[in-house]
Order: structure tokens, then C-alpha cells, then sequence
């Protein structure tokens, strides 16, 4: 039988898109709680966290009314001439970012709040703007909140399924991941399959992980 | 408000800041030009104040330097415009950076064309020139200070703030790093405000002198004005003393000495590495002044100098007497015993002799 | 007496009504697990403390049987599962017009259950593709992880059509929609088969409920909830 | 129709032994992460961020084969007379401990490197023993840390699901927790209970993680 | 193995570490009681010996503490087994611990008969009371570090160890904590290693000095002794100096002096607060000892005292020449100008008067 790649590519496809847009999203996010004294930062913070609690195939449910044609956001995409949601590779990103969020902005705040003023204070007596200051200062100072946000998002969308089995509505090539792959082969008894492609995904994994754990143990010894 | 006399006031403050129960109140007026120190016990509030100056801390008040606001009632321009530099008490450098980009940091965000020191200069200043590609986490804490100095200086501000730049640092580190100070104080002509506790710093770098305490300004004015008034305890105990405005008036090789002339007199002291014209600062601390009715010239103090007295204080601690003396128009002072006082009947008017120990060249 | 039954989730719905009718008659006491046919048949291989298992096809009781897991000579099918293209639009197509709308294509998504997972995607493929229908229409095809899903699909609009189960039609509260029921020869049912497994062999609530699942109320149960049911079951 | 509280209790009794057990079992490790400069850092470190790249259906059936009857662990727990741990709430425990160890372990570890070792000398230098300085000294100043990984964990188990229906079975009272129920409803399409009890588990999250945020907040502020 | 003279010697120390490209290798006997000064330039390894003593760092070498072997070729004693307290130069007190138990944390810790301070004793030494129920960050510099040594002496250690207490804090905050420090000295019968930069804490408190350079001792031995040669530019510049022992004989409560007896003499100072028989250390500054031939009393020096020359020593700066005297069996130090030395042709053996303008008081 020959391997079926598609599944790996595509999961490998989504797990980056996600992590990519989520360090985007997820930044502004973590800065701004980590840095504001306004009354809204404890709600904020606590509905940042809440994807967590939903199980993923009720907050895939929840999705799919919320982008469908008749959800709010669904109009939205419908009158933007963007189709809906469901059922795409768009959709499974912004489900997966959704879903995703607490694991980067919880590390992240953490490596903001733990990195204090002074620096910043600095960085702006030599003229740096608040957004330049956040980049060159900022930013490369939380590098071990970044790394363990990347490291989280990532592995929890490898893994992620619930959601993505409801948005995705697992089409071959487009929205079949590897985590689907896997439940089918599971599902239907197919024990040989499902261990090959569970020993082959932790195997990928580890090795990605340990990778990125090495590199950044010696950028860390040599830039600091 | 009290202007500094001798200087076109340049740099006005007015601020109240609270800061829990510590309240920051002054009404303040700088030179255009030199060094004024800030100095004030622990918690007096002079790291507040600079930090008010440079917007770090949003205080009530104005602030005009040159003519421009930077800072009033309705106005307030964010740190990242005002065009000044400022040197933090603790180390400030980014952990992420090489010393190299480090100094560029600041450097690239000016327009090139307000730039009034290259790159080199600077590196070549403080001496830098050895550890561009390092972290500074390899460096010993006197070249952090100077690669911060050298930092600050390559934006090109308009008015420098230095926060105890040299706090952290044992004696040679100190030694190292002030020549570069002064010759700062030499080139830029602009207000540069220095914190420090050092009298020593105070004596050999402050043109101005501020006095804060609990965060009211309690005095303000040029350095020797300030520093012979005997009714405020500026720098207090070993620390009293004036500082003299001399020119070399002559060199002895022989000996390694130079007579220094000022208005009153001249004093012998060890002259290495000067020239005859060179316009100097001397430092006569009030513990090296004695004083004799007459000039006895077989001892080993070289320098005797008639002089009238002013005043006499009692100072913080009984038995101590301080006395202000004048020779022409330069003042000194003389930390003597009651006893002493009584045995010569100091009384204002009397001549007597100083007889100087020990006078310290400044710059 | 307490019986543990594991319940196909399709079949939840009505495993609740019949519970609740069994414990009124016969006093004894059940504990329904859900889950889709292929978890709980892992779950039962590897130690689940079900007593009795409602499986949503016929091929995994008989491997239980097989695999020494269930009594032999228990098995029986206690339901038929019928499938129905169904849309939550009422404007598309009715009980005759469905077979033609569905060979226009003239729809962006239709969905059914996994074929691979779940019977009843199993069918539709099936049915497709005897149509001649599955290469033009397969990337149309979205694939709910179970019929449950399917179902939802269709009745959030995300799919404006798909095969779905006729049981969820009748419980379904919402909008009636278009309705395509096809007869047994076009879509075979779906034989849904019971099994008494091998913890249950000694309790008699276990047989006790498998005998309930025969009797004639509990066959006009299943019935109104949209199955069918094999004639003649209960002499047996 | 009476309003079904046992899995509600069920959540919460899971949800709140599962963080309890996983702040004595991860604490150890990412301190011993943190701390430690032995080769096998790297590896350990990868290896407890592996749950997450496994979906949990899957995660759940490698669970279930290895705590089953004839899996390593089962042999070893029916050789203690302890039975197997599948299909009871010990081994749902024993499963989510596993599956939220990342979200402890990563926070955890990067709060504790924050904290450098000067605190830790001097506490050795006042005759604190190893594990005495580990207690007064690493463990409240790590407290931010500690806050998120007990956030993440606790809401990662309230919306578990694919590990706890894989390995609990959906027995009521003893492993039908929230999120089952919820999923429960859905696919019978009992759509309204479904929306209640997810309404109400997201009332009752966003108000437990206010109350944390705004209960540490405070402490944050008065205790430095 | 120099042994330092005058006490029995109790805590020697062999290490050899070595930090990336620095390496302290000493060889050190700390004698059994009083103070040991440790100076030396930022970088020469202060910190790093303190830290193998403590053993937070693990060096090659030997640790013998009164007889008994915390560390040897095989044995290692861990840091929390050892009877020492040891101050740190940073802040350090616990941030999420109130004062109270900071101090309690170390206190709690060691059995109850061996405590030798009571936890009430050590909060009124230092002056604690009111500040028991703050938190570190509410508390001044100067106080966070009275909580340091309270804390420290509350392990009543067998040896004490303090990086630079007082480096960060200003000079009232130094004379705040000066007093506790000298009090600590008389009522401890324990060693005390003590590292600073500042001249005026080693004369004010050391008993002994030990002097690093790159990783190696280059001295060790008694105050006086150190202190007293020429050779060795242990305190330069302005603090070069001597600390003599001397007895109050007599008050003279007019002028608020007292007169101090030494072996060769006697010298009026600032009395106050002292009684007669109180045994003092003086500390007399070079630059404050001007010589004369004669005795001249129509000035305000009081002191004069007989003396004759021992030796001379070209000081580092050219044209200054540093002085070695002796009045009976003290040693004083005088700096003077070539000149002065040409003029009145000061030879070894050669008789004057040293004239002192200033003493200060240590104890
Ligand atoms: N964030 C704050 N909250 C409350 N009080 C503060 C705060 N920052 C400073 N203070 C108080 O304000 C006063 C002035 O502080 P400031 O730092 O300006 O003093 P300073 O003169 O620079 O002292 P030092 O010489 O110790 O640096 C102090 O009494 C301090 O306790
Ligand atoms: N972790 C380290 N790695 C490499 N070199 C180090 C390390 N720690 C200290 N050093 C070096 O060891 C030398 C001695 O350091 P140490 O801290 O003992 O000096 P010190 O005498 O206490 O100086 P200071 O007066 O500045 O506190 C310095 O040159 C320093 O650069
Ligand atoms: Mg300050
Ligand atoms: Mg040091």
C-alpha cells in the first residue's frame, strides 16, 4: 500500500499557518494585558482563557453555527464576498487560532509582565516610538515566552482534532489532517495503520521539539 | 524662582509629583551651559526629578528648555521626541545587543543631519574601541558605564541627565571614567544634570550646584558660591571646602610643583602634566586649612597666605568651629577647634595666615 | 438488577426512552454509555465494563462474537437504520424530485457520514456511486465524523444538503425542509444488530434487556423514532 | 425535566484532583528542567511536550491499550490488586494528569529560570536544605507561574474530552463528566440542553478565572 | 602560610578556582576574632574567595574552621550545613517574606541552644522595631541592609561574611549603619570577613587587612602594621594613613576635646561622648601630618608632637614624598611635598615635630 502523504503536508500546512497568525494575534493581546491597569484587563484575560474550557468538538459546533450562513460572522464573510467559512483550509486556521489562543498569550504575558519597565524606559531616552520600542526591546527580550508559545500552539493544532473534524468536515487534501487520519484508522479497527501513523507523527515530533529546544538553549547561553 | 547667576537660564521646571506619601514640589532654573550637580540624602527625590525632566514621570508642572515647551498645562511631549539622553544609575544596556549595536541603537534614530559626534568620536572617547562585538554581560562594570555614557552622548541631546553614573564603581573605575566626564563638560554646550553623592564628583565636576531635600529644592547656585556658605551643611564633615577658580602661574621642574595664582594669593602643589596659563580648579578642603598669627617658614607646609576672617560658625558637632575666611576676593574655609579659636581670638576682621596642607588639582 | 449497556449514538435518543420504559416494568436498574460503534468496540476489547452492546452495524457484533468478546448465538439486529437526503432549505426538492436534484449537482456541498467510520456513510457512498454519481460529485462531498455531525452540517446550512438519518429527521424540532425518503430497493437499510457480551453472560437484567429490545412495545418505540424494525423478531 | 447536576460535580471533582496532582507531578520535573544542565535536559523536555501533539481520541486509545488488561501498566496495577484503571475515575485522573502535564510543566519551567538562583544561595547560606529552599523560596517566587499552569490545566480538564470518553466510557456518575454530557446532547440533537449547559459552564469558567486573575492581581500588587 | 600575628589563628583557607579566564589561587589564615578588611580592585576575586568559603562555589582547595574540615580533598560540607552567615552586596532579603520573617527564616533554623542572640536583641541592635510588618520593597536602602545583618547574626554563625554591606547607600545611610557594624565587632567572638572599597570602613572597622590582586593575596597581616608601610600602596592618595590604639587620659569639657595617650604621646581631639579611660582607635591621614622644626604654638594645630624620621618613599605621583615617623614605639605616616623634604633636609633619624591638623575617631 502506498503512504498517503497528503494528510502530513496539510497538518504541517495548518499547524505553521496557525502558529504564524497566532503569534501575531496573540502578541498585541499578551502586551497589552501584561502592560494595562484599565478595569477590563482581568475580564480580558479571563475570556482570552476561555476557549479552554469548551471541549473541542462543542466549540467546533459552536464554530460552525457561528460561521455558517446563517451565523453572525458568516453574514459577515457572505456580504464580503468571502463564501463561508466551513469546511476550507481558511476556516480550519481561524477555528485553530481560536482554539489555540490561551496557549499563546498566557506565556507570553508572563515573559512581558517578568521583563519590567526599565528597559523600555531606556529604549525610548534614545528615541525609540512606543511600536519601535516594542519590536527591538520588547519583543526580543520575551524570547523564551515566544518559544514556549510557538512550542504550545503548535503541537496543541498538530494534535487538535475535535474541532478541526467539525470544521473541516475532513474533504481529502483539504481539511483530512493527520489527527483525522489517524481517528479514522482507529475508528475502523485499522490498529496496524493508526500505529504506524501515531509512531510516525510522535517520532516527527520529537525530533522538531528537541531541535528547537537545543538551538535555543545555545542561542540562549551565547546571547545573554 | 531662583535663577542661577552667571549663565542664561535655559532649562525652567516647575513640578508637584506624589509618589505615595513622597511629594516632589520645585520651581527650578538651569544654565545653558555646564555641569550642575543634584545632590540630596537617599529618598530627597532627585531621581524623581530627572525622571519628571525627561517625561519618564507624568508630573503636574512645565517645562521649558531653550524657549520651547516640552511640557505644560495641556501639552506634553512624549519621551521619544525630547531631544535628551539619559544615563540610568543602574546598568541600562540591552542584554540582547553587542556593545556595537548597542551605540547604535540611539545613534540610527536621529536625522543624520543633527548628529554633532560620529560614531568613532564617540567609540574613541571612552575607549571602546576594543569590545564592539561583545555582550554586555562580559564586561566589568566600569565599561558598561562608559559604553551607557557613550550611548547617550551619540544622540546628540539637548540637555544630558546622569543618574549616580558612577555609583556602582570601586575607586579605579572611578578614575577611569571621570577625565571622560570632564572633557564631556569641556565640548558640549549644553546643561548636563549629574546625581550624585560623591563630593568628590560634586567638587570636580558641578559648575552649579542644587540641593534637594524631601523634594523641596533648598538651595541652588554656583558651585563656590554654594559650597563657602557655612550656614548650609552642603557637603558636610570631611567633606567642607571651596573650590578655587587658578591659573598656572609658574612651574618648578625641580620639584614637580606649579604655583597656582587666584585673586588673593598663590598656593605651591604638585604640578605634573601642566603648563604655565593653564586655567585650573583647586579644591582647599576646610580640614586642610590651619591657621597661624604668624608665617613660620620651617615647617613643611609650603603654602601661607594672608587672609582676613568673615564669619564663624558652630558646626554640627560641639567643640568644632567653622571659619570663613577671605583673601582678597576668594573665600576659603577652615574647620578648627573652639579651643583653637579662643587661643587666637578669632574674631571677624582679625589677619591671620592660612597655612594650606593640601590642595587638590580638579581638571 | 444493574445492566450496563453501550449504546451506538445514533441510537441515544431512543436507548433513553426504552431505558426508561424497562426500568418501570422490570425494576432493573441501566447505565447507558454513548459513543460511536468503533470507540466503544476498542473500548469493549480492551476491558469496558458493558454488559450489552447496541451497535449502529451488523459486522462488528459478529467480530466480538468472534473475538470471544460476546456470547455466541446472541446477536441480533433490533433496528434498521434508514437513510434520507435531507435539506433545510423546503424550496429544493420533495419525495420525487430528490433522485433528480441530487444527479443536477446544482448544489455546492453535500455531506454524509464517514464511509469509512460510520454505516450510514457507508450507504450514501454506496448509493453514489451506483448512481454513477461519486467521481463528478466526490469533491463536493464534506464527511461528518459521525451521523450526528452530519446532521449538523445540513442543519446549520453549512452543507445545503446530505444524506442523514431518518430517526434524526423525526427528532429534529426545527424547520421540515426538503425530504427525499428512498424506498429499501434504492437504499438498503442499515442494520443495526445487539449483542450480549461476555461480562453479561451471568446477569440476568442483561438478558432481561436484550428480550425487552424485542418486545412489541419496545419495537413500536423504535419504530415511531424512525427505524425499522425486522418483522417477526419477537417469536423468536 | 430536573436539571442533571452529576456531571457538573463530576467536572468539578475531576478537574480540581487532575490540577492538584499536576502541580506535585509537574513541579518536580520543570524544576529539574530548569536547574539542570545533564544532557538528557533537551530530550525530557520534548518528551513532556509530546501529549499535545497526539490527538486526544488517539492519545485516549494508546491510554486505554496500555492501562488495559493487557498493557504494561494494566498487568502491573492487576498485579497489585488494584484492577485495571480504564472506566473509572482513577484512571480518567491518571489520563488527564498525562494529557495536561505540558501546559504545567512549560510555565512552570520558564518561571523558574526567571527566578535565578541568587534567592535560592542566600536561603542556603540561612541553613535551608535543598528541599526546604525548593518549599519557602522557589515555590512562592515562581507564584505567576504556578497561577497559569494551574489556569491551563484546570480549564485544558474541564474541556477535555476525546482522552475522557476514549478511557472513562461515558458512564454516568462515575465518567460522564461536563463536557461528554455536552457532547452528549449535541449529537442527539438536543441542541437547547446543550447550549444551557455550555452557557452555564462558560458563566462558571469565566467566573472562576475572574475571580483567580483579579484574587492574584491583588496579592501580585500588595505582596512585592 | 603567612599567619597574621596576634591571634590564634582559626580559619585557613586553600583554594584554587577558576571562573573563564580568571583564577584565585590564596592560601589565607584569618586570625580568630575581629575583623578582616578584604581589598582590593573591582575583578581581583573578593567575591569569589567569600563565595568558596560559603561554598556556593565549589573550588579545589581546603576549608578549616577552627579545627574542623568543611572542606577537603574528598569532603564537601553543603552551603546549608555550614555555621555562617554571609551579607550580600545586593539586596537579598526574601521579596514575598515581611520583615519579621525574613529575619525568622535563619532564625527558626538553627537549634535553640546554640542561639547566642535573641531575636528581640538583634531587631533593637539594628533599630528593626518599627518596620517588623513591612514588606523589602517599602524600605529605604539603608534599612533593607540593618535587616540583612539582622537576619545574618540571627544564625549566630561561627563565621561571618559581608560582600560590601554598605556600597549602595549614601554616606547618611553608611553613618546609620557604621555603629551596628562596630558594635557586632566587640560583642562577637568570631571571625568577620569583611569586602570594601572604601579606605574609611577599613581603618573605621578592620582589625586586619587582607589584599587581593588578580586572584592572589599580596599582603595579610595586622591593621597597624599594613597600614603603616610605605611600600605598599594599601590605601593610596588621599586615605594613606595610620590607625593608632590610644587611652582618654583627660577631658576638657570647655571645648569639648579630650586628650588621647598613645605610647609616644598625646593628641587633642573631639571628646565627646567619650569618658576617661576609654580605650579608642585614631586614625591618622598622611596628608593631615605636616612636619616643622621648632614648635610652634601661635597657630590653630594643636597637636604637636616629637618625633624622628624612619624612612622615606617616593610616592607614586612625582614631587610627592611619603614620610615614615616615629614617636616612641607609633608609627605615624606624613606626605609631603620634594620640596618641603629638600628644604628642611629631612633625613632618616632626623628629629621634628609633627604637626597633626586632624584625628579621627574610630570607636
Ligand atoms: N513608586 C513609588 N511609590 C511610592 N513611593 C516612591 C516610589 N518611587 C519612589 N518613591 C519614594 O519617593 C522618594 C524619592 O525617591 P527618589 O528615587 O526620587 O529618591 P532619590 O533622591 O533618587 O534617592 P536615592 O539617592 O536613594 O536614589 C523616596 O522617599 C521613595 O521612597
Ligand atoms: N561566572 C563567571 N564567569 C567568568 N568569569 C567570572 C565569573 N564570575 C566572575 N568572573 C570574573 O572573575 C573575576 C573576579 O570576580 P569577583 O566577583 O570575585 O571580583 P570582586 O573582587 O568581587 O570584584 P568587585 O569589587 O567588582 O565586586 C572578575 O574578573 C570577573 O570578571
Ligand atoms: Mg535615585
Ligand atoms: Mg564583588
Amino acid at each position: 500500500m502506498e503512504f498517503d502523504w497528503t494528510p502530513v503536508w496539510l497538518t504541517l500546512k495548518l499547524a505553521g499557518i496557525t502558529t504564524f497568525t497566532l503569534m501575531f494575534v496573540g502578541t498585541p493581546i499578551a502586551w497589552w494585558l501584561a502592560r494595562t491597569t484599565h478595569w477590563l484587563k482581568q475580564p480580558v484575560a479571563a475570556v482570552v482563557a476561555l476557549p479552554l474550557v469548551l471541549p473541542p468538538t462543542v466549540l467546533g459546533f459552536y464554530l460552525l453555527l457561528l460561521l455558517g450562513p446563517q451565523g453572525m460572522v458568516g453574514e459577515i464573510t457572505q456580504a464580503l464576498g468571502l463564501g463561508t467559512l466551513p469546511f476550507t483550509f481558511a476556516g480550519l486556521v481561524v477555528a485553530s487560532v481560536f482554539y489555540s489562543l490561551p496557549f499563546v498569550v498566557q506565556p507570553l504575558q508572563n515573559a512581558f509582565e517578568a521583563q519590567g519597565v526599565r528597559m523600555l524606559e531606556v529604549a525610548a531616552t534614545l528615541r525609540a516610538s512606543p511600536l519601535d520600542r516594542f519590536l527591538t526591546v520588547a519583543v526580543p527580550l520575551a524570547r523564551p515566552g515566544f518559544m514556549t508559545a510557538a512550542v504550545l500552539a503548535f503541537a496543541h493544532t498538530v494534535g487538535e482534532f475535535g474541532v478541526v473534524l467539525m470544521i473541516g468536515g475532513n474533504i481529502p487534501g483539504e481539511t483530512k489532517v493527520l489527527s483525522v487520519a489517524i481517528y479514522d484508522h482507529v475508528e475502523t479497527l485499522e490498529y496496524e495503520q493508526a500505529h504506524l501513523l501515531a509512531g510516525g507523527m510522535l517520532v516527527f515530533s520529537f525530533t522538531v521539539l528537541l531541535v528547537l529546544y537545543m538551538v535555543n538553549g545555545r542561542l540562549h547561553r551565547s546571547g545573554r | 524662582m531662583p535663577v542661577l547667576e552667571g549663565a542664561k537660564s535655559t532649562l525652567e521646571a516647575r513640578f508637584k509629583a506624589s509618589l505615595g506619601a513622597f511629594t516632589l514640589d520645585v520651581d527650578l532654573s538651569l544654565p545653558a551651559k555646564g555641569v550642575t550637580a543634584l545632590f540630596g540624602h537617599s529618598g530627597s527625590g532627585k531621581t524623581t526629578l530627572l525622571r519628571c525632566i525627561a517625561g519618564l514621570h507624568k508630573a503636574q508642572g512645565e517645562l521649558n528648555v531653550s524657549g520651547e515647551y516640552w511640557q505644560h498645562a495641556e501639552y506634553f511631549l512624549p519621551v521619544h521626541q525630547r531631544p535628551l539622553a539619559y544615563v540610568f544609575q543602574e546598568a541600562s544596556l540591552f542584554p540582547h545587543l553587542t556593545v556595537k549595536r548597542n551605540l547604535e541603537y540611539g545613534f540610527k534614530r536621529i536625522l543624520p543631519q543633527v548628529r554633532q559626534i560620529s560614531f568613532d568620536q564617540a567609540v574613541q572617547w571612552l575607549g571602546l574601541e576594543a569590545m564592539l562585538d561583545r555582550m554586555p554581560d562580559k564586561l566589568s562594570g566600569g565599561e558598561r558605564q562608559r559604553v551607557a555614557i557613550a550611548r547617550a552622548l551619540l544622540t546628540s541631546p539637548r540637555v544630558l541627565l546622569m543618574d549616580e553614573p558612577l555609583a556602582a564603581l570601586d575607586h579605579r573605575s572611578k578614575q577611569e571614567i571621570l577625565p571622560y566626564l570632564e572633557r564631556l563638560h569641556e565640548m558640549l554646550s549644553i546643561p548636563i544634570l549629574y546625581v550624585t553623592h560623591s563630593p568628590d564628583e560634586v567638587a570636580r565636576l558641578a559648575d552649579h550646584l542644587v540641593l534637594l531635600d524631601r523634594g523641596k529644592v533648598i538651595a541652588s547656585g554656583s558651585l563656590s558660591e554654594t559650597l563657602s556658605r557655612i550656614d548650609l551643611p552642603v557637603l558636610v564633615g570631611e567633606d567642607a571646602g571651596v573650590v578655587i577658580q587658578a591659573r598656572v602661574a609658574e612651574l618648578d621642574a625641580r620639584w614637580h610643583l606649579c604655583r597656582a595664582e587666584f585673586d588673593g594669593g598663590s598656593l605651591w602643589l604638585p604640578g605634573d602634566g601642566l603648563k604655565v596659563n593653564d586655567k585650573i580648579r583647586l579644591r582647599v578642603l576646610a580640614r586642610d586649612v590651619s591657621l597661624a598669627l604668624d608665617k613660620h617658614e620651617d615647617q613643611s607646609m609650603l603654602n601661607l597666605i594672608p587672609a582676613s576672617v568673615v564669619e564663624l560658625a558652630d558646626n554640627a558637632r560641639p567643640g568644632v568651629v567653622l571659619v570663613k575666611l577671605k583673601a582678597q576676593s576668594t573665600h576659603f574655609l577652615s574647620r578648627l577647634t573652639a579651643r583653637s579659636v579662643d587661643k587666637l581670638h578669632l574674631i571677624p576682621g582679625k589677619k591671620v595666615w592660612l597655612q594650606v596642607k593640601s590642595v587638590a588639582v580638579l581638571e | 438488577g444493574k445492566v450496563t449497556v453501550a449504546v451506538a449514538a445514533n441510537f441515544t435518543g431512543v436507548a433513553r426512552q426504552l431505558v426508561s420504559l424497562f426500568e418501570q416494568e422490570t425494576g432493573h436498574r441501566v447505565k447507558l454509555s454513548y459513543g460511536s460503534t468503533g470507540k466503544l468496540y476498542a473500548q469493549i476489547q480492551h476491558g469496558a465494563p458493558y454488559e450489552v452492546f447496541l451497535s449502529a452495524d451488523v459486522a462488528r457484533p459478529q467480530r466480538a462474537i468472534k473475538e470471544g468478546l460476546a456470547v455466541h448465538g446472541s446477536n441480533f439486529t433490533y433496528a434498521k437504520g434508514k437513510l434520507v437526503l435531507w435539506s433545510a432549505d423546503p424550496a429544493l426538492f420533495d419525495q420525487q424530485t430528490g433522485p433528480a436534484f441530487l444527479a443536477t449537482e446544482s448544489f455546492a456541498r453535500l455531506a454524509i457520514a464517514n464511509p469509512k467510520t460510520a454505516p450510514y456513510g457507508q450507504a450514501a457512498f454506496q448509493y453514489l456511486r451506483a448512481q454513477g454519481l461519486w467521481q463528478s460529485i466526490k469533491a463536493k462531498v464534506v464527511r461528518g465524523d459521525s451521523i450526528a455531525q452530519t446532521f449538523q452540517f445540513v442543519a446549520s446550512g453549512n452543507a445545503p444538503l446530505g444524506f442523514v438519518a431518518l430517526s434524526q429527521i423525526k427528532s429534529w424540532q426545527g424547520s421540515a425542509g426538503s425530504l427525499w425518503l428512498p424506498s429499501e430497493q434504492q437504499i438498503a437499510p442499515i442494520e443495526q444488530q445487539a449483542v450480549l457480551l461476555m461480562r453479561g453472560e451471568k446477569n440476568p437484567a442483561a438478558r432481561a434487556f436484550l428480550s425487552f429490545l424485542r418486545s412489541d412495545q419496545a419495537r413500536a418505540v423504535i419504530q415511531n423514532a424512525g427505524y425499522g424494525v425486522v418483522a417477526g423478531i419477537a417469536k423468536e
